[in-house]
């Protein structure tokens, strides 16, 4: 299928350092302000405070003025960017030229949405900046105070972070996204190797020790963007790399522990029942989720709607027949839909009621089957999704052998 | 567990391939157990995890899935993608040790009455020493 | 002229590609076959090259087509007797043998297979097994209705006359021990001849040691030795016990007394390398051939991936088989004129295409000719392939000339072609 | 529901009767909701049983049809003819295979009975849930688009060409006849190709049903089987694209020639006299064979099998007419010594081989000669060196002809994307089963003929384009319409978000994607129902009619029971 063509910059080695006296936050904003002033941009999309609460939420704003109550990182994620940016895109692109600043979560979902024809990236820039993560929603409505200054603790250390939400502790996508490792044997972090990245533009915090901001133009868009602000630099990015490369080795191998961990935890019918044993079907998890597009779950349909007699029948054989219904069809269900796709941005987690760790689970699964599948979603735009394509000799260890032979799908060279 | 525990497998056969082993099967009177039940689609790739995971989850104690060689599709590529799809809900069921190894994905061709009576005795054979599906005693599911 | 009636000599896979083609157009087809099962050469086959795809799997969908079509009438046991009037209103007379069993009653139960007291070579499975003298001839024949042998029926050869064990077991009175052969008589505007092809005699070959050797094979024998739905169901059991550690195939048997090459030996020979790799992985395995005729664009592409496999292809001239103990030898000389020998356990002969046994004979009914090699002769090898001197009548797969199944088949819907487009 | 189902068990003799307790089974499902009546029949597939079965249909007003007896592959069509006499939708009918996937395979009489009892409620569970199908009959346009005026181009045309289908012929260059116009004399026999390949052009010429476009192209294809709307323009700027329609394409486009290139071990380019078969065919096409010193030459070497190596296939051909030529020579001057250099001779045709040995009667030389041939420069003539069976050998002579192997003629790759027809690795068209339907691709009404799809000699090529004809006068009979399958897949706007997964699934290119609706929307003319899409989409929003979720739901419940 898609030829994974790259582009000539894969990973911003160099970039433009940007001095930030008065605080990041604001420097970025200049920036964006610059962008739009000299029209280079028509619009931005970002997160924004809404005025006196504390309610957060995406602005696709044109007046520059409205900047002012904008951050790039606000301290929770209410709506995944990417889903926030479907809706805006799903059916055909922006005419004008945007910039759509987000978590690379939020980046890597929106690639991924691109792929499943959700969005449209045509006028958009994708920004994305390092992220220190995102505190559970819970927390922030609790008491957005202390939670906002424990998220600015986090932001300024970008060490260990215990009040981060659990997906985003061991995180290791925090900055420019990297392919996901095939070898999940090996325990280093994977490099780059030279894929499309996700983003055009990424903003590096990290090693700028809040008085540097590192503008890294990753595609051919990116770079083109700077240019025309005459934003074009070879400043060395080498401090934001080592230390990103320093913490995505920590959060990596945090990552490969708590996948174990949870591995574990949901292993087996009955522990994995435990884990959902609180669910009550709301499917808030399903709706916040950005890579869950089907307008239509098959889960809600009535495609699963049955005769009465046949719940009792099923009552019969169990003893008992739990109800809500097929709580786990529901969620292994829904990770055989898209946890390929999982970008761990840990949006059904937030929107859990009942507080079940869906989030962790689903990180887990979905890092395990990409691993087996040697899949990132949304990095590489060209990649394809994996059940679009097949090759005729693979996933042998699938199928029952023929007796006396080998897997059948090595039986002659074919033509495709 | 019961002494003669007889497993109730799900079998999803495509019509070019696999049941049209199942009748050569019965037409030579080979000897198949009963505890398959045949459902009969166009090809394998009509297959997915909602059909596979729903017949699991539901009290299954086996679900196959048969279809054609690869390369022998009736419709070219179809067993590819049907592979493809039951890779994946295998290994997510093999991540959360959901019973994998009551899922089983063969090919079967329409000249193989033989191996279609030899897998379904020998997945019946595995799915009875396994015993029954632990999910269909699990009242809260 | 509307094209009414066609009738189409042979029911192999030309003849019942064609007959579903005309089918599909409206035309009515009487489809005539001298055997009592349709399907021809090409069901006797477990997979066919290059793509190794089970031959049962993409044939018996067509059987059925063929089978349940309302516009084809299938008249099995059937051969031209005569043939008269010219293209458009041809007037053809058809000898159809006596099946003894009803198509229309029968059930295809087997039930009568059992009591028959008499036992026979089952020639469709090249006399590698056994059958009653009333079967079906294979596992899955269709249609799957048996047909009694009048040759070895005590009843019908006279032996006893008053055996009916198969009567008395059919719950059908499908039997009808009374039915007699019959003659049908035909109208066509076109005849399609698509009878198909022998193979050459390994017998009249001394050098190759078949029959005074148990373990040297045709190549027929050894389709249906590893077939699935074989005598054997694919196991390699053979004349001779023995374990297979080396296996030799011999390509081009009959090439120099026939005088021309058959095309797919050297292909099938592979096809057979890549059955025996499978399934014996272990065993060596030698190719002895002349020249390879791997011709068109994904067949040296199987051979190479033979090779892959360890399969040794000898170019070399007069081959022979020989006997050191229980061992078979194979002596040949190479490129170089070098005499060599390889031991093997196993011998496959690969035996020229040659014109069905009466081909001469349907030339002389139809009037077209035969070329000096005994096939059927275009009108024009050239520019009209399947045309034959005879305006209606076309000749179409192997009763023309060696080919393979895809160009068989093309030969087929090009003789369909020609036949719509002149009557219109 | 409140349907009125009727289910009838066959006894099919003693096949069922005897392994199946018929008695039990009719006890067992007579009691179910929605059954009407359930009965026994010996045998339901003869006459008597189907006279029965359609009495019975009338007479109960049933409303769905259950059968339990043999496969459907048995007799299937046979109860739905059935159902259709009677005048119930047949696919309301469902038939149950209690003999080979119970009776016979199940020794246990208990055991069978019991099967057969869940397949049947099985069945009458699913039955329940079947709509009742219309098959759909679309108009058609029996006329033709043939693009490619070589002798398969040719041949097709003037075989579909008549007077209730236009033919439309579209030649890349300024004039037909493509390669085979190009060669000197027929193989391996008289007779003039030249002479043959322009009557073709005259009759394409004088037939008033053919349309001929020469110096165009086919810019542009759209629609499917019955109805394609096809843009042809013109190479002269001047003219305008004209814009036709047709029910069929079929591409004949030929074969292009390797090219060895300057430097290669061949010399081509290099050294003199050393020139390709194609040049070769044009000196005897003037009956002069002249060096460049225009002396005729007194040795002349014949090297097969150029390019055969670097593109992994043997052309088919080459033997043959490398042969042709020596017999030219050797007609022309009997005491030309001539050497055909082969790797292996290729003589698949049952007159090749008579041919080779006259060849060799008349005194050719023929040396196989392995791959690596090497020409080089001798004073005024030229060496061969060639590796024969590991020994190292040449041979020194005047003239050099190299038989180069066919390759896809160029913008093959081009037409393919247009046409949405897949290549294979040799970059040749692909056929969509190399065995069973070698003219067919997987776009129904598109049929490639010819050396487009690979390696052939004229007399196959012609075989092909005839029979591209064939598939086209059986499928696209004028006034008749287009009765495509039934049991197709079916997209349910409501549940679909137009995330495009089954278009890139589906082989037959029966999906496209509607831009203003944001939905993927199902050819039912091109969908052959295998079913993929609807595996493949994630929100069920795919029905495969008579296969749908809630069909084979019931199915599994009924077998968990």
């Amino acid at each position: 299928m898609n030829s994974t063509q790259k582009d000539d910059k894969s990973e911003g080695k160099a970039g433009k350092i940007l001095p930030a006296e008065d605080g990041i936050t604001s420097t970025i904003i200049t920036f964006l302000k610059k962008s739009l002033e000299e029209k280079q941009l028509e619009a931005v999309m970002m997160p924004s405070k809404i005025p006196n609460t504390e309610a957060w939420t995406w602005l696709l704003l044109q007046d520059e003025s409205l900047l002012a109550s904008c951050n790039p990182l606000p301290p929770v994620m209410t709506v995944q960017g990417g889903k926030a940016l479907s809706n805006v895109t799903k059916h055909g692109d922006l005419h004008e030229k945007v910039a759509a600043v987000m978590r690379p979560c939020e980046v890597q979902a929106a690639v991924e949405l691109l792929k499943l024809k959700q969005i449209d990236l045509d006028n958009i820039y994708l920004i994305s900046v390092d992220c220190p993560g995102a505190m559970p929603l819970q927390d922030y409505m609790a008491d957005p105070e202390k939670t906002t200054k424990a998220f600015e603790e986090a932001f300024s250390t970008w060490g260990e972070n215990e009040s981060v939400r659990p997906v985003c502790q061991i995180c290791h996508q925090f900055s420019l996204p990297l392919p996901q490792q095939s070898a999940p044997s090996d325990n280093s972090p994977p490099k780059n190797e030279g894929k499309f990245p996700a983003a055009d533009l990424h903003i590096g915090l990290i090693g700028g020790d809040g008085t540097n901001v590192f503008l890294i133009p990753a595609t051919a868009k990116g770079k083109e963007l700077l240019d025309k602000l005459d934003l074009s630099a070879e400043d060395s990015m080498a401090n934001w790399e080592s230390k990103v490369e320093e913490i995505r080795e920590r959060k990596f191998n945090k990552r490969k522990a708590a996948d174990a961990e949870w591995q574990a935890k949901t292993e087996g019918v009955d522990n994995l029942a435990a884990v959902f044993d609180d669910c009550i079907n709301c499917h808030n998890c399903k709706s916040a989720c950005p890579v869950c597009y089907c307008q239509q779950c098959y889960f809600d349909s009535q495609l699963l709607q049955f005769s009465p007699e046949s719940y009792l029948g099923r009552a019969e054989k169990r003893g008992a027949l739990r109800f809500p219904l097929d709580t786990l069809l529901f969620h292994v269900g829904r990770m055989s839909h898209m946890a390929l796709s999982c970008v761990s941005c840990g949006a059904c987690e937030d929107a859990c009621p009942m507080s079940i760790p869906v989030g962790q689970v689903f990180t887990m699964m979905g890092n395990k089957t990409q691993d087996y599948f040697a899949y990132t979603p949304g990095l590489d735009r060209n990649e394809p999704l994996p059940l679009q394509i097949f090759k005729e000799d693979e996933f042998g260890e699938v199928e029952t052998p023929r007796e006396g032979a080998e897997a059948p799908a090595e039986e002659t060279e074919k033509n495709v | 567990m019961d002494q003669k525990f007889e497993p109730k497998i799900i079998g999803f056969l495509c019509n070019w391939c696999s049941y049209a082993g199942a009748d050569l099967a019965g037409s030579s009177k080979m000897e198949v157990k009963p505890s398959l039940s045949v459902i009969r689609v166009m090809c394998s790739s009509r297959i997915n995890s909602n059909l596979v995971l729903a017949s699991l989850l539901w009290g299954a104690d086996g679900v196959l899935v048969a279809g054609c060689h690869p390369g022998d599709c009736h419709y070219e590529q179809g067993n590819y993608y049907a592979r493809r799809r039951f890779a994946l809900l295998k290994k997510v069921t093999e991540i959360l040790n959901l019973e994998p190894d009551r899922l089983q994905l063969s090919w079967i061709s329409a000249s193989e009455g033989k191996r279609y009576s030899e897998v379904v005795n020998k997945f019946t054979e595995d799915i009875a020493k396994a015993g029954p599906n632990p999910i269909a005693q699990n009242p809260k599911l | 002229m509307e094209e009414s009636n066609v009738l189409v000599v042979g029911a192999g896979v030309s003849g019942m590609k064609a007959s579903l083609m005309l089918a599909e157009a409206g035309v009515h087809v009487d489809l005539i076959e001298k055997d009592s099962l349709i399907g021809g050469q090409t069901i006797k086959f477990e997979e066919v090259y290059p793509n190794m795809e089970c031959a049962t799997c993409m044939v018996s969908p067509i059987q059925q087509d063929v089978l349940q079509n309302g516009n084809i009438d299938v008249h099995l046991l059937s051969e031209i007797e005569h043939v008269a009037g010219k293209a458009g209103q041809f007037k053809i007379k058809i000898h159809k043998k006596a099946r003894y069993v009803s198509l229309v009653n029968c059930i295809g139960c087997g039930a009568c297979y059992e009591p028959c007291p008499v036992s026979v070579d089952n020639t469709f499975e090249e006399g590698l097994c056994q059958q009653k003298a009333i079967a079906v001839a294979c596992a899955g024949a269709l249609p799957n209705v048996p047909a009694i042998d009048p040759e070895h029926c005590l009843r019908l050869n006279g032996k006893d006359k008053t055996c009916k064990a198969c009567q008395e077991a059919c719950m059908f009175d499908a039997i009808d021990y009374t039915e007699k052969d019959e003659t049908l008589d035909i109208e066509a505007g076109s005849i399609l001849v698509a009878t198909g092809f022998d193979l050459f005699d390994v017998n009249k070959l001394p050098q190759y040691g078949y029959g005074k050797f148990p373990n040297v094979y045709s190549a027929m024998e050894f389709e249906r030795l590893y077939a699935q739905n074989g005598p054997t169901q694919g196991e390699l059991t053979l004349r001779k016990e023995k374990d297979l550690k080396a296996i030799g195939i011999i390509h081009c048997v009959g090439r120099k007394e026939m005088g021309y090459c058959s095309a797919v030996c050297c292909m099938y020979s592979a096809k057979f390398a890549h059955f025996l790799k499978h399934k014996v992985p272990e065993a060596k395995i030698f190719e002895f051939y002349t020249d390879l005729c791997i011709p068109g664009k994904s067949h040296q592409k199987f051979y190479e991936a033979t090779r892959e496999k360890g399969v040794d292809f000898i170019a070399c001239e007069d081959v022979r088989v020989d006997s050191q103990k229980d061992n078979l030898q194979i002596l040949y000389t190479d490129g170089n004129g070098k005499e060599s020998t390889v031991d093997a356990d196993m011998v496959i002969l690969s035996p020229a295409m040659i014109p069905g046994k009466d081909t001469e004979q349907l030339s002389k009914i139809l009037g077209i000719d035969c070329d000096q090699r005994g096939f059927f002769n275009s009108q024009n090898e050239q520019l009209a392939p399947v045309a034959t001197k005879k305006e209606g009548i076309f000749v179409i797969g192997c009763a023309e000339g060696p080919k393979d199944i895809p160009d068989s088949i093309a030969q087929a819907e090009a003789s369909v072609g020609i036949t719509l487009s002149q009557s219109r | 529901m409140n349907g009125q189902i009727g289910v009838y068990v066959c006894e099919c003799g003693p096949n069922i009767k005897d392994r199946i307790d018929i008695d039990k089974v009719l006890e067992d499902i007579s009691s179910l909701e929605n059954v009407k009546v359930a009965k026994r029949f010996p045998l339901l597939c003869s006459n008597d049983g189907k006279k029965f079965l359609e009495e019975e249909i009338a007479k109960e007003e049933l409303t769905h049809l259950v059968v339990a007896a043999c496969s459907p592959r048995e007799h299937e069509q046979t109860f739905m003819t059935v159902c259709k006499q009677a005048g119930l939708n047949p696919y309301l009918f469902q038939l149950i295979n209690i003999r080979e996937q119970c009776a016979w395979m199940i020794p246990d009489k208990e055991q069978a009975t019991a099967k057969a009892i869940q397949y049947i409620r099985a069945g009458i569970q699913r039955v329940a849930f079947h709509r009742p199908l219309e098959p759909k009959e679309i108009d058609s346009i029996p006329d033709v688009c043939v693009i490619g005026g070589g002798i398969s181009g040719l041949e097709t045309s003037l075989s579909l060409a008549g007077k209730d289908r236009r033919v439309y012929l579209v030649e890349k260059t300024d004039s037909l006849g493509g390669m085979a116009g190009k060669l000197s004399k027929l193989l391996p026999y008289q007779g003039s190709e030249l002479s043959s390949v322009e009557a073709k052009i005259k009759q394409a010429q004088d037939n008033a049903n053919i349309e001929i476009f020469t110096s165009s192209e086919v810019s542009d294809v759209r629609g499917f089987l019955g109805n394609f709307d096809i843009t042809i323009s013109s190479h002269g700027e001047s003219s305008e694209a004209r814009k036709i329609q047709a029910g069929a394409v079929v591409v004949t486009t030929g074969f292009g020639l390797y090219d060895p290139g300057n430097d290669s071990q061949y010399g081509l380019g290099q050294i003199d006299n050393v020139i390709t078969a194609l040049e070769f065919e044009e000196m005897l096409g003037k009956d002069k064979l002249l060096l460049k010193s225009g002396k005729p030459p007194k040795s002349v070497a014949l090297i097969h099998c150029i390019g055969r190596k670097e593109l992994g296939y043997c052309s088919k051909v080459c033997c043959l007419y490398s042969i042709k030529f020596a017999h030219r020579i050797k007609d022309m001057s009997s005491d030309m010594d001539v050497t055909e250099l082969y790797m292996d001779l290729c003589l698949p045709h049952k007159s090749d081989q008579a041919y080779f040995d006259e060849a060799k009667e008349k005194g050719i030389r023929f040396i196989r000669s392995g791959e690596d041939v090497l020409v080089k420069n001798k004073g005024t003539q030229i060496e061969v060196e060639y590796d024969r069976d590991g020994q190292k050998d040449s041979i020194t002579v005047d003239m050099v002809v190299l038989a180069p192997a066919m390759v896809p003629s160029e913008g093959t790759t081009a037409l393919a994307e247009m046409l949405n027809i897949p290549l294979d690795k040799t970059g040749f068209f692909k056929e969509i089963h190399e065995i069973l339907d070698p003219i067919s691709t997987p776009i129904e009404g598109v049929y490639i003929a010819g050396c487009a799809v690979g390696p052939r000699n004229i007399p196959e090529s012609i075989v092909q384009s005839q029979a591209a004809s064939g598939k086209i006068l059986s499928s696209l009979i004028p006034g008749k319409k287009i009765k495509p399958e039934v049991k197709v897949s079916e997209i349910r706007e409501d549940f679909c978000t137009g995330c495009q997964t089954c278009l890139s699934i589906c082989f037959y290119g029966a999906i496209s994607y509607d831009p203003i609706k944001d939905v993927s929307v199902v050819n039912e003319v091109i969908c052959r129902g295998c079913g993929s899409c609807v595996g493949s989409c994630p929100s069920g929003a795919i029905r495969s009619k008579h296969f749908t979720y809630p069909q084979l739901y019931r199915e599994v419940l009924e077998a968990l029971r």
